[in-house]
């Protein structure tokens, strides 16, 4: 029966002369080499990045160390005057900067993971590729290309028209922040839902759980660490915002703790105004303590605690990643 | 005590591909059913429909109706998830819950339904269901390990025990035992054998050794070309299918002279 | 353990939890249309006085930026928008190579422990902040390239692109566009890792099975299961490039109108983004409006950008 | 409240203090504008809590234009201007200001400094001396190497190289540009034949953000000429501008004696308003002619009777020789100069308190 | 000509955990060998040393040789890439690439080698192997279809065709009939046969009947307890594995009264 089968199966075959496909000498050098080539291209594309990345890591740590002190951490920006020390022996600080950027990234947090979570799990458990998902998706795309400053003009007016001309809060900032934030964390929700394989889903399913339960429980508790690590890039993409802010949240020298009345800085608007005022006037009477460049060190100092405040956000979200994944890890 | 489905005049479509035709089947309570045919003819789809699975793909849908004890599963008002929790189902690839212990995907089906089971019963329902799947003695050290750390078979095996440990009225199952070793095979079968008192079993099989030696009944589903419809051939308690066929394709197929 | 009591078809507990749950993710995904409806309308009622307002006192806003050259609005936007594009797509050439190298490097080339590591500073690289970027480029980078944008002029100057003499200090688009791809390139190789991750090891051992080199098998199963994710993570990093206002604020010498494509003389071109923010705290109310004009001209021309791409990936995929 | 940098000195102080003739006011304030006033009010704030210690005030350095708008939706009780208010703004106010229009007043006089780097020169601690024309040639693109005749026969001692001019202006709006341009227009017409902006004109050389951005472009190569407030400059080469027939050094008394030596800007209509028209065809002696001045706008009413107080106590201080003082410490600015104090403090007193 | 293959003192780890033990195995030039076993005694492990695909799970790493031919496979200068086009591999499940057609997925490995292969020969190779593999005539009209619309059976005979199309020495298939149904696992059956003509074929298969039918000689792995590294208990021509063991173990195994 083999015999007959077989030539069944092979009835009207052609012929193959499989010498005609047997790799060459030279073929088989050439793939060999490309294979090489291309991770030399690779490896070669790490180092290329890494030269300005290096650059910039070293630039901010070597300049914003100089006045990076308990000092500056616990300080405002109160009473400081030109290049000279202030009370307390230090030059100014971020202490408001720093309440500032925590407070209004909260508040953009807030709004958006939520809402960019659920939206992902209309687009991707729900509507399965239906119209209005589409659109939805479609708009999600076009909203990741929302100009920050654009951001910030749409949350300045709509605080505007409903508080009355002229207002400027924190949370103006943390809403203008969150329209920044959703695209991103929608997208990266989105991506890591579609990947959570579909044979858990029926899994689930077929073990009679309603779709709440199965998505709130597998679904995404599956693809949590994914989900997590999208959050905290979205919370990177718009920590470092300074345009909307500058429009939005203001800028102030004191403290102000309250999100929802008063202007409020933040890290990378401290940095820029500092920037800005690149140097501070020392009369002719000064003391030795007066430092004119002290506008610019501040900037960098204020440089490198917004990185250390992004490392530090970086670090409990991983680690929460981590803590829920624990499982799969093993 | 398990319950019997109805199926008739039933027509499953993927979207606008008629992939299954007209299926007319009665599934005995506490009986064994296999479904055996050729690849691609519909065993699959056919299984899905009857817990409703197939509504998961979108486009799927279903003319025709599916009594479970006399009650439309396709009534406006049945619930798909209720169906679910009435008849279960392992598949063929098997999936575990990767986020999952090994204790924890066994419990999935009662904790996710938000049942509370005390500390003592869901011992019991561990032991129990995954003692049933054969596994028990391999994992039982390692119950709070990650499920998706077992080998392909110990994989399938604990999703069986998932699947039964829910108590379903009747549990489907597709090609359960394609990715297990014959002892595996064994310990499953002889599992079903043992779940038929309670429950009714559907079972999508390749290995018609394996139809012969568990079902009460088997189904030959056909198809008559490549891109046709497929379509419930031949029905027959499992004897006669095997010893006495009354239907040349299903004599053909059985006999290993088809194709 | 015998099995309980039940009758067919029970209804099942947590419906409402479910009919919640769904509609709040369903109000979710409307609330993208309506923010979206929001953001539009303000734009465009913000900009509305130069579509109704009085013509002249517009013709005069606009030449007051442009120091009297131009007078209508699209003979101001039009080389800004050629501008941004410019920008944005060859910060986007150069870091889609290096960063699709990087991911590969840290998903398939370097050791698991160096590749956590590697990835932790690619996260961490994507939060640095414009504004960082920024005083790193202007400050450090523009004296630090112009040695090398010199010696491109000289030797590939006959390639229209990069006409000489390059500008000294380098603050041109060049520069600007090198600065956008450093800062563009975490967000397309963390997308892209993670998505390369994801390739299925069957995938990959298929490929691998087949005497495919690591290069092969990185081609037939890798670059092809990650490819809409790339598209996506490179949208992504246009619209971020698009949108851009800081870095470009601080680095680049705009021009005030004009097309060029000369990218490393200074005063060629301008970015719609910080030329906004460069006009907006000394302009009046009309002003504000041709500017917010401006960036509506921006919004649509990321709609059109965005939805061209996603185009390419439907073809793609199907 | 937390983190405040308050001298522990500070209630000792303000007792002392003879100035201290109403009570101390107290509230939150707030301002918004001209970012050249950034240092100098940073400075006044610091001072005027000294006496007041109960008052908060933010100033948020938006941009003259901003900071207008803002002060015309009533958000602010003033704003900081490096130009005077248009007849629109001056109509606007009128539904902001509880009575009559809102006015300004010089507060801030600023000498811009003409600064180059060039090797050999500026690193030598050399000036170079410029006229009108010659430098507005060089800023329309029309000078374009260093040693052009032109520049050289001002600066018979200097050796001045080849290399190059390339220069640097604001790229953004500013009101530092409209009255460095101004000065060209008035004393160089046949040479800077461009309207009078906040933008820059032309495309010659390289534009930058800001007076920072100015400078540290100026710092990044040779041959490079762009113009900035003078407390800016650092160790930049400055130009010694031609008045009559000397060359005169920038320094903040010279900004002043520029600003004494001209008249009050007869085509500003309004009341109280204090708004000088620079002659920079000054010859007097030692003047610095390019000049930028800054001005407070205020109400002479305020709906929010406190807003009405801080305001007068505000520019009270600030244009207080005190408060030039500390101006004059913390922002190199110049003094106002006694020419102007009579009209100002007549404007000051017409504000309402009640 | 099919090649020989050597395992002399194999001991296999993924990472610490020694999975095999000591594995000592001749497989004869072109005749077919068949590995048995309970699930996890490391069948596939041992398969994949032999084409070095374990390399791709980190940590995993082999000690002592694999010959094929005499030379050993895990030498410096050996490049797998090299190994692996000599020796085949067809997996567990099917793994078709995802974006490529049916015709473009049989081509694939023939592709890496011959940049500008003439549609004429391609189109010859593609028929002959879709044939072999008894696809031929389900696909034959829509070959330019993706691989992935087909279904489960259809996409594994595609992956056989896909291995085969190379035209390797050995061929080494991990259960590729698990995922079939009788139709055409007794084509698979007849390709094997024939391949061996040429090609050395080795085999996982979990159905002892199959390793009857078609191995020339049977390997039997087994593992002392969960845990434990699995090892080779007994290995013989495949008529006195299943007539005549010498091996209590593997009779034990064989009847069925195993566990
Ligand atoms: N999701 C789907 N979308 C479209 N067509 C499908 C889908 N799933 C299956 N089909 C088609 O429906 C028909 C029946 O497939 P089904 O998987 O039910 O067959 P089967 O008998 O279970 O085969 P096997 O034994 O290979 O599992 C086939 O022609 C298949 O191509
Ligand atoms: N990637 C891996 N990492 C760690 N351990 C593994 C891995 N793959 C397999 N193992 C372990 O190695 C042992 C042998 O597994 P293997 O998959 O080779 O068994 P098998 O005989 O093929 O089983 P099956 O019949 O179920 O496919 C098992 O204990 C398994 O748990
Ligand atoms: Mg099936
Ligand atoms: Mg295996
Ligand atoms: O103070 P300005 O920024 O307008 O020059």
């Amino acid at each position: 029966m083999a015999e007959e089968t077989k030539k069944k199966n092979l009835d009207g075959a052609p012929v193959i002369d499989f010498d005609k496909f047997r790799p060459t000498r030279s073929s088989e050098q050439y793939r060999k080499g490309k294979d090489m080539f291309m991770s030399g291209l690779i490896a070669l594309a790490f180092v290329i990045a890494c030269i300005p990345l290096i650059s910039v890591l070293y630039t901010t740590i070597v300049n914003g160390f100089k006045r990076l002190n308990l000092n500056f951490l616990s300080y405002n920006m109160t009473g400081v005057v030109g290049g000279n020390p202030t009370p307390s022996g230090g030059y100014g600080g971020v202490l408001h900067a720093i309440i500032g950027t925590l407070e209004i990234t909260g508040g953009a947090m807030l709004i958006s993971i939520p809402i960019g979570i659920m939206c992902a799990v209309y687009l991707v458990e729900y509507a399965h590729g239906g119209k209005l998902a589409m659109t939805i998706s479609l708009l999600v795309d076009v909203m990741s290309g929302i100009p920050s400053i654009v951001a910030g003009l749409f949350a300045f007016s709509m605080f505007t028209i409903v508080f009355g001309p002229g207002t400027i809060n924190g949370f103006e900032g943390s809403v203008a922040l969150s329209l920044l934030m959703l695209p991103t964390v929608v997208k990266s929700c989105e991506e890591m839902l579609k990947i959570v394989p579909n044979d858990l889903r029926e899994a689930s399913l077929a073990l009679g759980v309603t779709k709440q339960r199965t998505i709130t429980k597998i679904v995404l508790r599956t693809a949590l660490p994914g989900i997590v690590s999208g959050c905290i890039l979205a919370i990177a993409r718009v920590i470092g915002e300074t345009a909307p802010l500058l429009m939005t949240a203001g800028y102030i020298a004191s403290t102000n703790v309250n999100l929802f009345a008063g202007q409020m800085t933040t890290l990378p608007v401290y940095v820029y105004q500092e920037y800005s005022k690149l140097s501070a006037n020392c009369p002719a009477n000064a003391t030795a303590d007066c430092v004119t460049t002290i506008p610019m060190e501040r900037a960098w100092a204020a440089a490198l605690v917004l990185i250390i405040v992004v490392l530090v956000l970086n670090l409990i979200g991983r680690l929460v990643a981590k803590v829920f994944a624990v499982k799969t890890e093993r | 005590m398990g319950q019997r489905i109805d199926v008739n005049h039933e027509n499953i479509y993927y979207g606008d591909f008629l992939a299954v035709e007209d299926v007319n089947i009665n599934i005995e309570a506490n009986k064994v059913t296999a479904f055996i045919g050729p690849s691609g003819c519909g065993k699959s789809t056919v299984l899905r429909t009857l817990d409703r699975m197939h509504e998961l793909i979108p486009g799927a849908h279903v003319e025709g109706e599916v009594l479970l004890e006399g009650k439309n599963l396709y009534d406006k008002d049945v619930d798909p998830v209720s169906v679910r929790r009435d008849v279960g189902m392992v598949f063929q690839r098997p999936n575990p819950f990767p986020t999952m212990s090994i204790r924890e995907n066994v419990l999935a089906g009662v904790r996710l339904n938000n049942k509370h089971i005390s500390k003592s019963d869901a011992d019991d329902l561990v032991e129990w269901a995954l003692r049933g799947a054969n596994l028990w003695n391999e994992v039982k050290d390692r119950l709070d390990n990650p499920g998706i750390g077992l080998s392909g078979g110990q994989q399938q095996r604990l999703c069986i025990a998932r699947a039964v440990a829910v108590h379903p009225q009747v549990v489907l199952m597709d090609e359960p035992c394609s990715a297990l070793d014959p002892i595996s095979t064994l310990a499953v079968e002889d599992l079903i054998n043992e779940l038929k008192d309670d429950y009714t079993i559907v079972i999508v099989t390749h290995n018609m050794q394996q139809a012969a030696r568990i079902a009460d009944y088997t189904a030959f589903f056909n198809l008559k070309a490549v891109g046709q419809p497929g379509h419930l051939e031949y029905f027959a308690d499992t004897t006669t299918m095997f010893n006495n066929p009354q239907n040349a394709e299903a004599e053909r197929y059985i006999s290993g002279r088809f194709g | 353990m015998s099995s309980q009591d039940k009758t067919a078809l029970q209804p099942s507990g947590g419906k409402t939890a479910d009919k919640v749950f769904r509609g709040v993710a369903y109000a979710c995904g409307i609330l993208i249309l309506v923010v979206l409806a929001a953001v539009f309308l303000f734009l465009f009622f913000r900009a509305w006085p130069l579509i109704g307002g009085d013509q002249k006192a517009n013709s005069e806003t606009i030449s007051s930026f442009t120091g009297g050259k131009v007078s209508s609005f699209w003979g101001y936007v039009l080389p800004l928008l050629f501008g941004t594009v410019l920008i944005s797509i060859l910060a986007l050439i150069i870091a889609f190579f290096v960063s699709i190298g990087i991911a590969l490097f840290i998903s398939h080339y370097a050791p698991k422990s160096v590749a956590t590591g590697l990835s932790y500073v690619i996260d961490l690289l994507a939060a640095i902040p414009s504004v960082i970027y920024g005083l790193w480029g202007g400050l450090i980078l523009v004296p630090a390239i112009y040695p090398f944008w010199n010696w491109v002029a000289n030797h590939l100057g006959w390639f229209p692109l990069f006409a000489g003499p390059a500008a000294n200090p380098q603050r041109t688009v060049a520069t600007v566009a090198v600065v956008l791809a450093v800062m563009v390139l975490p967000i397309i190789t963390s997308m892209s890792r993670d998505i390369f991750l994801q390739t299925p090891t069957l995938q990959q051992e298929a490929a691998y099975g087949l005497g495919a080199t690591k290069w092969e098998m990185i081609k037939l199963a890798v670059i092809p299961f990650g490819r809409s994710g790339i598209v996506s993570a490179s949208m992504l990093a246009l619209g971020r490039a698009l949108g851009e206002t800081m870095a470009v604020l601080m680095i680049l010498s705009p021009s005030v109108t004009g097309y060029s494509i000369k990218i490393l003389q200074a005063s060629q071109s301008n970015a719609i983004a910080s030329n906004i923010a460069a006009q907006c705290p000394e302009a009046n109310d009309l002003g504000v409006s041709v500017l917010i004009g401006t960036g509506l001209i921006l919004f649509l021309i990321t709609f059109i950008v965005n939805f061209a791409a996603r185009k390419i990936t439907e073809k793609a995929g199907a | 409240a937390c983190g405040d940098n308050t001298a522990s000195t500070n209630t000792n102080s303000s007792s002392t203090d003879s100035s201290s003739k109403s009570t101390p006011i107290s509230g939150d304030f707030q301002g918004a504008g001209a970012t050249s006033q950034q240092a100098a009010v940073e400075a006044w704030i610091a001072g005027f809590q000294g006496t007041n210690p109960d008052a908060k005030i933010a100033y948020n350095p938006t941009g003259s234009g901003a900071g207008v708008t803002t002060f015309l939706t009533g958000a602010t009780a003033w704003a900081g201007s490096d130009k005077a208010l248009s007849d629109d703004d001056i109509a606007k106010s009128k539904s902001v200001c509880a009575s009559g229009q809102a006015f300004d007043v010089p507060v801030y006089i600023s000498p811009i400094a003409i600064v180059f780097n060039l090797k050999g020169v500026s690193d030598a601690g050399k000036h170079v001396n410029l006229d009108a024309a010659t430098a507005a040639k060089i800023f329309d693109g029309k000078i374009t190497t260093w040693n052009d005749p032109a520049i050289q026969d001002q600066n018979k001692d200097l050796k001045l190289p080849a290399t190059p001019i390339t220069v640097v202006h604001r790229s953004d709006k500013s009101g530092t540009t409209q009255n460095f341009v101004s000065y060209f227009k008035d004393q160089a017409p046949d040479a800077w034949t461009y309207d009078l902006s906040e933008n820059w004109p032309n495309e010659v050389g390289q534009g930058a953000k800001g007076t920072s951005g100015v400078i540290s472009t100026v710092k990044q190569a040779d041959g490079t000429i762009g113009y900035a407030d003078f407390s800016q400059v650092g160790d930049l080469g400055t130009a010694a501008i031609k008045v009559g027939d000397k060359y005169n050094e920038i320094s903040a008394e010279a900004g002043s004696k520029v600003i004494e030596d001209s008249k009050l800007d007869d085509t500003a209509k309004g009341e109280n308003r204090v708004v000088v028209k620079i002659n920079h065809a000054t010859e007097a002696d030692g003047a610095y002619p390019i000049v930028l001045v800054s001005y407070d706008i205020v109400c002479p009413a305020y709906k929010d009777a406190k807003q009405g107080e801080f305001a007068k106590a505000w520019l009270t201080y600030v244009t207080s020789a005190e408060g030039q003082k500390a101006a004059q410490d913390a922002a190199g600015s110049a003094p106002l100069p006694s020419s102007l104090t009579s009209q100002i403090t007549k404007s000051i007193e017409a504000i309402k308190t009640k």
